[in-house]
């Protein structure tokens, strides 16, 4: 055991698998000497040699393209993409191939690949460095789309990932890789995709939410609690596939329904949750589920960008809002 | 090396044999066995008269679609013919002779064409991936499967295909310096047919070859007559040599020409004149060997003409048979998509089923 | 007034509007010396010269990173992605730039601009001829996303597209192409993007669609109104902006809704149409809104193809589930 | 014209004038006025102050982020002073010289470092993009431009700035092609200053320079020591000559060295030597153009010292004012998206406000 935060956890759940598995090679921008612009893939070049971590071509589809290919040919690539909006350049080849290859071949070629991103707002960052585009991903049959929100997740689920015979995309909420630490375990542990976890029970009100925002949700249902409000928390793990199950469960004990997310609101996945619980519990629906999510705008620069994150009091107001209907 | 002589810089295309099947560069003639010339010869033959079958199927409607090689088939068949069975193939979806080579079964090519995913199932020793449709975007892919068989200490090389419109694509100059940069042995062969479908080569670019966009990637690249299929075995043949070798990739422009339309939906005489085509026939790669092997005395008129029933037998036969194999069962379309069906597909796959049952009641 | 299918009308509003507007140009794979490979844009070149009407290499980034470049510089580009599905290498250039060049420089720029592709199945082709990607554009803040479903639209929804200051992803619904002929004026005239269009009113429920799923669901209603259903049946025309109102006010009325459309059903556009619905007509609603729309799995080669498509019996038995709810 | 004697294939590298401002190439030297090399010399340093200021700014926790251009001062002024008012520049995002030569103002710079849109919205007269944060998608902007200001017979070019990482991209290959295949007047600069953040040029491409990648486009390519002002001025201009003319595109590699970091959040002691940076100190653009005009007399040690102090206070001055602009109003991220704001966002933007007055009271 020893204490990690999300990104040391990377990296160590990246050393763990390399160590285990000579197939495994990790590769991105900036990615073998440097050890990443986060530093997520730090020492490990340095540990496992330039043929198993290295630095790639500014190329975000030749990453990803050239991983497809590897991966059919015996190796599991976990590539980095720097900053979750550079993985547009590599649209086609996600979209296109990597989503595609095992039914394009009935079976024949798997692709045991993982591409990881960190993803959205809240560092103060530029243009582009602030994107939140897993509800795209989650609109592709074919992939998988894991979020974790902790350190002690961040394993589990990274090595699911990579385990995985199936190409996972892995955003990693940048937001909070430094934000807090957790007992890691050294050992071997998995996550399975496709499970959520219920977080908190409670009786009110199931609010949903990953990632990023977990711990600003957190906050607030503290917040709530203090004020008599009981909420069954749900981080959702995975977002594609969803745990239909455990979410439509929970609504049909609390009657209401809250989707938090950062991302934009329109076409997003808070509008997937909804609709699920829309199919699985319509008839304990006891007022209208809402989506607590960024605006449908840009994610502003900065300067702009408080008005745009979704604090806790935000979060409070909207839960309220449903827990009063 | 041979291909560090012809520059395509200096303005050199490499060629061997004349269109009247004379070889006019002895000294360049490659070593093959006489065997193996008419294995392939018989490769072009196949090839010839599935596509031209094919073509035929379609206009009767009993084809969906089709994408004819008539006219490339020593562009493929040159090039694969220097790989060995460990090595890896990457198509674009104009490469039929090379797929044969492989061992691609026609049964399934035609299921392909046919609308199949079976299609692209190919044996376990096949090694070629599925035809790639985005174009451009396979060249990526050979540069992960060559950079692969780097890492495990493999000597296997891999051969993709492009056209010369996907030169232009951004995919293309990716996977091209992603090789390079790693030394990957992946030979890339452009099949440079003229037309991206009706877009004439001139559009697509400004050089004067194809073959000269290896020096943006550090990397040989070599014009070669197209439908001289002994010329295009010697290039391929020095490009697996230096992949092998770990001398990383080399680019191979196969100047040819498509005798047929891009697809069945498509009507060239709109974008091209029939006195191109007719230049360009005599010029067709299949006639060009025939007239090798008879010259040297080992093919003939009669050969030719039972080797031709005999194909055109079994290509209607294979054809029949794939007309007849039904339609694709409903749980295949659900069960590729992960190694384990995810509940929301269990779910919609049995939602569906019942369906099915309550609408035969 | 002449009868035309929409593949006409497409060149003949492009006709009309080339002849109006010098600065219109119109080009992309095939668009010139052929008129493109659904002969969309036949003639143009001929009438209006190689430097308005051209083809462009073969390179889909270059297409729309070019006619950005354009709109910056005074002309009106109308760009032709051969397939909706050959759209995925132009992402980064949509999302990253056509989608922001507006906000990122608070107004200066805008990007008169228009980018068009057939989209949809049921054309019987091959793998990447049929995708349904309207869901990813719409999640997109800055994109509008519209989607003609008759002759008569077209004109007057492509007139809008072009005219509009900001960058459209005109989607051309290519399985019915050529399906059927309507009297489309000669004449100038605009269907305003954003507002969705009440086909039939009704008193049981509302159904929305767009599209090639149009005549589809006007067989399938054409059926349920002969087994005494009043159906209130909704084409969208514009994705987004959503025309949320009119949406909300039939449900308010009919208290039932069902969305159709072609494309994987989870994290699509449904799901934003059932959100919407929730969060506007909650109390109205007698039954769960429900989904009719595509498997979450890619579209099937054409000899499975017929298990993925919708008829016009899945729309009538899942519309009488929800009616008879 | 110049640019074809000095193939990058021959290993040629077009340069004027020496590390101590001498001009060893006097039949080379451009035409241009003392003035004119006067102005750009002050923008050079205040280039440099203006740089070296924000990093301290951002040191100090009050500037959010920036990228340095110390050490590429010579390439980037050199080659727009090359163009005229009524041209276009395409930024990546590492081009200060060249932005203040086409008017930006530094308030602007800094605002957008400092984290607003508003640093974008440059004034109607500056014919300039915003920053291109995606590596290269700018290239294709700039084929557009320029293929639109030849579609309404203007003579205007644009010249378009990338990276020698940039180079590698898809998207620099799909807008050079397109720029060449249209004849479109770009002229493209690659700042190739060694690194993309941490990686290495050599791992970028296998290339001997990276000016020979023209080849694959059919336009000419020049190397240019990027130090150098005079030398990039004397190709630029050539480069715009021969847009102008309608004869096409031209990509020049300017080499450099980014004697700073990255970014502000970058540490180049990871990857790179001390004395490397050492070496390419000696070689700094802004030195060398002062020596040079000292050594012609026209301008003094004084001068610099004045001139130097002038700029730092009218830099720190603008700084305060950037730091005290406030923050974005609310109404700005809404309205910007569309031209008429949509209902949706209408909405949103109401139900907000609403939200915060209730919060206020
Ligand atoms: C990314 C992408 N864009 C467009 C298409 C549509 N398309 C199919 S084949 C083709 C032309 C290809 O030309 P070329 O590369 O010369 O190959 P050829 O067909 O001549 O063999 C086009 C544009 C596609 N398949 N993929
Ligand atoms: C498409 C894309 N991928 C990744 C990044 C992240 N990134 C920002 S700058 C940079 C390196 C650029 O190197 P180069 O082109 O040499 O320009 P330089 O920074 O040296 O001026 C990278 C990888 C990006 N901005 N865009
Ligand atoms: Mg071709
Ligand atoms: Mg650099």
């Amino acid at each position: 055991m020893a204490l990690m935060n999300i990104l040391n956890t990377v990296n160590h759940t990246l050393d763990h698998e390399m160590e285990r598995d000579n197939t495994l090679v990790v590769y991105g921008e900036d990615v073998g000497y440097e050890g990443g612009v986060f530093r997520a893939t730090v020492g490990l070049q340095k540990k496992y040699g330039k043929d198993r971590c290295f630095d790639s071509p500014l190329a975000e589809a030749g990453i990803v393209g050239s991983a497809i290919g590897m991966a059919i040919n015996g190796l599991k690539p976990v590539v980095e993409i720097q900053f979750s909006g550079f993985i547009l350049p590599a649209m086609n080849q996600i979209i296109a191939h990597a989503a595609r290859m095992r039914n394009r071949s009935r079976g024949r070629f798997s692709l045991p690949m993982v591409i990881r991103a960190p993803y959205g707002g809240g560092i103060r960052a530029l243009e582009h460095h602030s994107e939140s585009l897993e509800a795209i991903f989650a609109h592709i049959p074919g992939l998988k789309v894991v979020i974790p929100s902790t350190p002690y997740d961040t394993k589990g689920l990274l090595l699911a990932a990579i385990r995985d015979p199936d190409p996972v995309i892995f955003l990693e909420p940048k937001r909070i890789y430094r934000a807090f630490k957790q007992e890691v375990p050294e050992e071997d542990y998995i996550i399975p995709i496709g499970k959520a976890k219920v977080i908190k029970e409670g009786r009110d009100i199931t609010v949903v939410t990953y990632g990023a925002m977990v711990p600003q949700v957190q906050e607030a249902v503290k917040q709530l609690e203090k004020e008599g409000i009981s909420v069954e928390l749900i981080d959702l793990r995975t977002i594609s596939p969803l745990d239909k199950e455990t979410i439509i469960k929970s609504v049909q004990k609390t009657g209401r329904f809250a989707a938090v997310h950062e991302a934009v609101k329109s076409f997003s996945v808070a509008a997937e949750l909804i609709s699920t619980v829309n199919e699985g519990a319509f008839l304990y629906l006891e007022a209208p589920p809402t989506r607590i999510t960024g605006f449908d705008i840009t994610i502003p620069l900065p300067r702009g960008e408080h008005h745009f994150l979704i604090s806790p009091e935000k979060i409070i107001k909207k839960i309220k809002e449903v827990v009063e209907f | 090396m041979l291909i560090e002589k012809y520059s395509p810089l200096e303005g050199k295309m490499l060629s061997i044999m004349d269109i009247e099947g004379n070889i006019v560069k002895k000294d360049l003639m490659p070593q093959i066995k006489d065997e193996k010339i008419l294995e392939l010869y018989k490769m072009m033959l196949l090839t010839k008269i599935a596509d031209t079958k094919a073509l035929q199927y379609q206009r009767q409607g009993r084809m969906l679609t089709y994408a004819p090689n008539r006219g490339q088939e020593a562009a493929q068949l040159g090039a694969i013919a220097a790989t060995e069975e460990r090595d890896w193939l990457v198509p674009a979806f104009r490469e039929l002779g090379a797929w044969f080579y492989k061992g691609v079964p026609l049964e399934q090519v035609y299921l392909y064409w046919y609308g199949s995913e079976m299609g692209s199932k190919f044996p376990e020793n096949v090694k070629m991936l599925p035809v790639s449709v985005p174009i451009s975007s396979q060249i990526n892919h050979g540069a992960g499967l060559a950079m692969a068989s780097k890492y495990k200490g493999e000597d296997h090389v891999t051969m993709a295909f492009v056209g010369d419109g996907g030169t232009s694509h951004g995919e293309f100059h990716e996977g091209m310096n992603f090789a390079a940069v790693f030394d990957a042995p992946l030979i890339v062969i452009i099949q440079n047919n003229q037309y991206a479908i009706s877009v004439p080569r001139h559009v697509q670019t400004k050089t004067k070859t194809l073959a000269e966009k290896a020096v943006a990637y550090g990397i040989p690249g070599i014009q070669v007559d197209g439908n001289d299929i002994f010329a295009m075995y010697l290039a391929a043949k020095d490009a697996v040599e230096r992949a092998r070798k770990g001398e990383g990739p080399t680019l191979i422009e196969a100047v040819t020409y498509r005798l047929g339309p891009h697809t069945t939906s498509d009507d060239p005489s709109i974008y091209r004149e029939d006195s191109e085509v007719e230049e360009w026939s005599k010029k067709d790669p299949v006639e060009r060997l025939k007239k090798y092997l008879i010259n040297n005395e080992l093919w003939s008129e009669e050969r030719d003409q039972k080797q031709i029933e005999e194909y055109e037998e079994l290509v209607n036969a294979t054809f029949k048979r794939v007309e007849n194999s039904g339609e694709t069962p409903l749980e295949d379309i659900f069960k590729y998509h992960y190694e384990t069906m995810t509940p929301i597909l269990e779910e919609q796959l049995k939602e569906y089923k019942s369906n099915l049952e309550g609408s035969e009641k």
